[in-house]
């Protein structure tokens, strides 16, 4: 029972910070970045190559650091590549998608032309087991536990307090009047895209630490991001952070009580069943 | 109850938007044969009064809708135009990579269940109608201002309906336009379609109408002949503000 | 929608049958052939998807999942029920539409993106089903045994051209098929829905009516050359569900270019070739292929095809003197 | 003059709905603009705020050319248009919407000296400050837009329809508040319908009809009632 529950958290904060940038862009642009789930690798690999003794050997925490940066950048780069040129174009909805699926194929072969497929693991930054209430877990887990929300929060009051984060809210909310403020659309969608895709980059440093790390890591967490979404509803944060744990619950859940081969066919139902109900999601609101 | 003289009548029509009401509590009757307008300063809930009748894109909250003696406030929108009720939108509308006489003919085929031979007939009267005929094999996107409003038109005339909801078409057109856009009104009226018209450029409006309905703030305001309602200081103060109404009574 | 003027198109057919013709003969080594077996296959895919995509422009990522789905549909009618070949095929289209229709049906109550979201994770979880599911469908390394098609007696071999020569004809009849439907009013109407959904519905189009049967209707072909596929391997493999071939046949449908049917069809064969060609490159031939396609949707919005009625636009205009 | 506009043509893809306005706003003065619906206020605001390029003419501010500039250039410069019937930030609360109105570089290290500012002048917008703007009535909805605006302490506000669907009684209490904006020394354009409200406002009034200045009003008692009743009822009255 506990393990399930263990096993639920750590999954949804991962989707959590997955789908949260997800739904950041969603907001703000109106595009969906279906690069997301390779972002989230690139950040794994260039955390391990930096820390990993086969790589640069600099340790985990510069390893760390140097992704984080370099997701900042990434993040932006693949705005100004992939996605700022078709912005307010006809069909740009469809045209993003497709951009971005292009450049999920580039960097998923450069990662493997580049790092080859053998399995990597990138070091936990804590190890050893720890008892929480009872509960042995791997203190990773515990870490991973903990420091979602912390991050999750982190961004609320950004997106609460902070002038740059109020900008982003309010070109989600009613881009017109934001221009009318003297809000710079393009300065803050680049923003948005690096927040983004450092949150993508936790993920994929949590999950490097837990799991392996291979090239196409970052498509199964994607897939999970989308049902969030999907339940969740898209643009609106506290939505989608709870269908994120929602979903890493009843995967837990159906794995452990059903058996890991089902948990498919749970979630298909659990999709097919939402959209029956609630077209809009969940949790979503009404277009 | 309506009677066989009466095309349309709408009773107690509501839409909420949160907490601002779209359009509140609104009943009104069109004649067969007649042209009713609706006046009204912005946002006065016009147009959304439109999309209610015909449920598209937003459906009523409240109230019921009775056209030709069938309600159809539970009708889904396509099958509303196939009942015979067609509207026209205020933007210039189009399906701009379609011809002109493709544009008619989906009006044709899935408005009237035409096909064939018939449905080639029926485009064809449309175009004669609206004088499109020499542009029938342009693309729609290549057309005019109004020669897209009357594209909108000959699209749902096709279909011959019986009532014709026309929003706002003379925005956009020069002066020549709006006096042929007139002509046109009438001559529609004349060969047997009910027009419910908005329109803000009230001198055409009272012009080609034969009452005319005010609204403000999403209620009906008041409805009576032209000459009537711009006599009636309430609807100037609904366009103009309080301004001096003593004036305007003394007028 | 211009297209080339009647004589020209006429000549155009005339060619493109004489290649057909021709090219059983002509392609005989083992690899050129399946390649080019694959390649007319993928076109069948491709096209059918731009029905849905392009024309409909609705945001249907299930495409290649009925592709995939046909496949196993036959493998499991024949290895497990014994079903007579040809009838499995049969079998495979008529389960793949009701599930076309359903999708649509389901995914379609939303909008835009999330339309996208949904068939997506639709088809990942058929593959997550598939590889669960293992008594049943093989688990990851697929169905084997899959028996060849046979017509009077005679085993269509897969060293012989007798594969080549149906997917040609599939793929002709497809197309027929999809040509005959884009100019249709059923056509007419998905284009309208797609260009703008009020007007349409407010000139008595039924929305959910139209996009169900387009998809139902991008469904059929689709599912035959699917279940044609796995025969031809004999095999029905996971691996056609993988992100790689999704990405490989959407970038057909938009390299050739959106609602032209001929350009995914185009883009079907010149990008399977093309994909062999760059096999020295190895992993380094799908970066190649995601900097095309980049670069195509950056400078050449209407795909390939768009180019080619540039040039007879301009072709066009030089001849009456405007060009020069 | 502070602003200046001349010769302004601009419109909506091929319709063209400005065929050339000149009109002039000097520092410290509240200007207001009415006319039938449709015939361009709207629009004039939307060119002079940076929404809609220019197709041809000049926008002057402080004799530099702002025509074509950029949005977020003309609200550093310190024109802040207040666009019609704002939903402005459905999701916000009243403060956020408030704080991000200070977003101009200008107004930023004042804002919470501004905040103050403004809840003087709207006092309702004080007690609604962590309400979400969806929320908000009419007339509350007027106020925080108005408010917002004031938030990037601008030096030419410019307003459009703020009393739009308000009751009488509302509609005087709004009038009674952008007043005392006007008396901060802030610069005003007001459109409206209601000609009395901006009568009691504005020194000078516009009359814009078919796209065109077509009066200038210095002094009210040019003002002929029933010479406006005609031009917007045509003459069926």
């Amino acid at each position: 029972m506990s393990s399930v529950i263990v096993a639920g958290l750590v999954s949804g904060s991962i989707y959590a910070l997955i789908a949260s940038g997800l739904s950041l862009v969603w907001g703000a642009l109106g595009v969906f970045n279906f690069a997301h789930g390779a972002l989230l690798m690139a950040g794994a690999f260039v955390a391990w190559f930096v820390s990993d003794p086969a790589g640069l050997d600099l340790g985990l925490t510069a390893g760390v650091l140097t992704s984080m940066i370099f997701m900042i950048a990434a993040g932006g780069v693949l705005y100004v590549l992939l996605v700022r040129p078709w912005l307010g174009k006809p069909a740009a909805e469809l045209t993003v998608i497709m951009t971005t699926v292009a450049g999920a194929m580039f960097l998923e072969n450069l990662a493997l032309y580049t790092f080859g497929a053998r399995l990597k693991a990138l070091d936990q930054v804590v190890t050893g087991t720890v008892s929480v209430a009872g509960t042995a877990m791997q203190a990773q887990n515990l870490l991973v536990i903990v420091l979602a929300p912390v991050l999750l929060g982190g961004l609320a009051l950004f997106l609460k307090l902070s002038k740059h984060g109020l900008a982003i809210r309010a070109i989600a909310q009613n881009d017109e009047a934001a221009r009318l403020l003297g809000i710079r659309i393009e300065r803050t969608y680049f923003l948005t895209f690096a927040v983004s895709a450092l949150l993508a980059g936790v993920a994929g440093v949590m999950i490097g630490g837990l799991f392996n790390i291979t090239p196409s890591m970052g498509s199964d967490p994607l897939l999970r991001a989308f049902l969030v979404v999907v339940f969740g509803g898209l643009g609106s944060l506290p939505g989608t952070v709870i269908a994120a744990y929602l979903i890493g619950l009843i995967e837990a859940a159906s794995s452990y009580y059903i058996g890991i081969y089902w948990t498919p066919v749970v979630l298909f139902s659990v999709l097919i069943l939402v959209l029956l109900v609630r077209p809009n999601g969940l949790l979503g609101r009404a277009p | 109850m309506t009677n066989s003289d009466t095309i349309l009548a709408v009773k107690g029509l509501g839409k909420s938007f949160g907490s601002l009401v779209a359009v509140d509590d609104v009943s009104f009757t069109i004649r067969r044969g007649e042209i009713l307008g609706i006046a009204g300063p912005n946002g006065a809930g016009k147009t959304t009064l439109f999309n209610l009748l015909s449920r598209n894109p937003i459906v009523a909250d409240r109230g019921h809708v009775i056209f030709d003696g069938q309600r159809i406030d539970r009708l889904s929108p396509h099958r509303i135009f196939r009942a015979g009720l067609a509207r026209t939108f205020q933007k210039e509308t189009a399906f701009f990579k379609l011809t002109v006489a493709e544009n008619v003919r989906l009006g044709a085929v899935y408005g009237a269940g035409l096909r064939g031979a018939a449905a080639n007939a029926a485009v064809n009267a449309a175009l004669e109608m609206l004088e499109l005929t020499p542009l029938k094999h342009q693309e729609a996107g290549a057309l005019t201002v109004y020669g897209t409003k009357r594209l909108m038109i000959a699209s749902a005339m096709v279909a011959s309906p019986k009532l014709l909801l026309m929003d706002e078409p003379a925005s956009g057109l020069n002066t020549i336009e709006q006096a042929e856009l007139k002509t046109l009104i009438l001559r529609l009226r004349d060969q047997g379609t009910s027009i419910l018209l908005i329109e803000h450029i009230l001198p055409l409006l009272f012009g080609v109408s034969e009452r005319v309905m005010v609204m403000d703030f999403g209620r009906k305001l008041t409805e009576g002949s032209p000459a009537e309602i711009a006599r009636d200081p309430r609807v100037i103060d609904a366009y103009l503000g309080g301004v001096n109404s003593e004036s305007a009574h003394a007028a | 929608m211009s297209l080339p003027s009647t004589p020209l198109r006429l000549a155009a057919a005339v060619v493109v049958l004489l290649l057909a013709i021709l090219l059983p003969f002509v392609v005989t080594g083992g690899a050129a052939k399946n390649l080019v077996v694959l390649a007319l296959l993928f076109a069948v895919v491709a096209s059918n998807w731009d029905l849905t995509l392009g024309y409909a422009g609705i945001f249907n990522f299930a495409h290649v999942a009925f592709f995939g789905i046909a496949g196993y549909v036959s493998a499991i009618a024949t290895i497990y029920f014994g079903l007579p070949v040809w009838l499995d095929i049969a079998l495979a289209v008529a389960v793949v539409a009701v599930l076309a229709g359903v999708t649509a049906a389901l995914a379609l109550r939303l909008r835009g993106i999330y339309v996208a979201l949904v068939t997506f994770a639709f088809v990942q979880l058929c593959v997550a089903l598939i590889i669960s599911q293992k008594w049943l469908t093989g688990g990851a390394v697929g169905l084997v045994g899959v028996p060849d098609l046979a017509l009077f007696g005679h085993r269509l071999s897969p060293s012989g051209p007798d594969y080549l020569i149906l997917a040609e004809l599939l793929l002709i009849a497809s197309t027929v098929f999809l040509r005959f439907l884009v100019r249709s009013d059923f056509g007419l109407s998905i284009v309208a829905l797609r260009d703008n959904e009020a007007y349409a519905v407010a000139r008595g189009i039924s929305a959910t009516r139209q996009r169900v049967l387009a998809m139902v209707a991008s469904s059929l072909f689709t599912a035959a050359a699917g279940a044609v596929y796995a025969h031809y391997l004999i095999v029905a493999s996971p691996d056609v569900f993988s992100f790689s071939l999704t990405t490989l046949i959407l970038s057909m449908v938009l390299l050739g270019g959106g609602a032209t049917i001929y350009g995914p069809i185009m883009a079907a064969i010149a990008l399977t070739v093309v994909t062999e060609q760059l096999a020295g490159f190895g992993v380094v031939r799908f970066m190649i292929i995601a900097v095309l396609i980049v670069l195509t949707l950056r400078f050449l919005p209407g795909g390939l095809w768009s180019l080619g009625e540039r040039l007879t636009v301009l072709r066009r205009n030089s001849k009456q003197g405007i060009g020069a | 003059m502070q602003l200046e506009v001349e010769s302004l043509r601009t419109g909506y893809g091929r319709i063209e709905v400005l065929h050339g306005v000149s009109l002039f706003v000097n520092a410290g003065e509240a200007v207001g603009l009415f006319g039938p619906n449709g015939h361009g206020k709207t629009t004039l605001l939307r060119a002079i705020s940076g929404l809609l390029p220019a197709a041809q003419g000049t926008i002057r501010f402080d004799g530099r050319n702002i025509a074509n500039g950029s949005a977020d250039a003309i609200v550093e410069a310190g024109i802040i248009h207040v666009a019609q019937a704002s939903a402005l930030f459905p999701r916000m609360t009243v403060f956020e919407a408030l704080t991000l109105g200070a977003y101009r570089k200008a107004a930023w290290p004042h804002r919470k000296a501004t905040l103050e500012k403004v809840f003087a002048i709207f006092p309702r917008l004080a007690e609604r400050r962590s309400q979400n703007c969806r929320t908000l009535s009419g007339g509350e909805r007027q106020m925080a837009a108005i408010g917002v605006g004031l938030m990037a302490m601008p030096r030419l506000l410019m307003l459009d329809e703020p009393t739009l669907g308000l009751a009488p009684k509302i509609r005087q209490e709004l009038a009674r508040q952008i007043g005392l904006v006007a008396q901060t020394g802030t610069s005003l354009v007001v459109v409206d319908q209601d000609v009395d409200l901006l009568l009691g406002l504005c020194e000078r009034l516009y009359l814009i009809e078919n796209g065109m200045v077509a009066l200038e009003i210095n002094d009210r008692s040019e003002l002929q009632h029933q010479d406006i009743v005609q031009r917007y009822f045509g003459t069926a009255a």
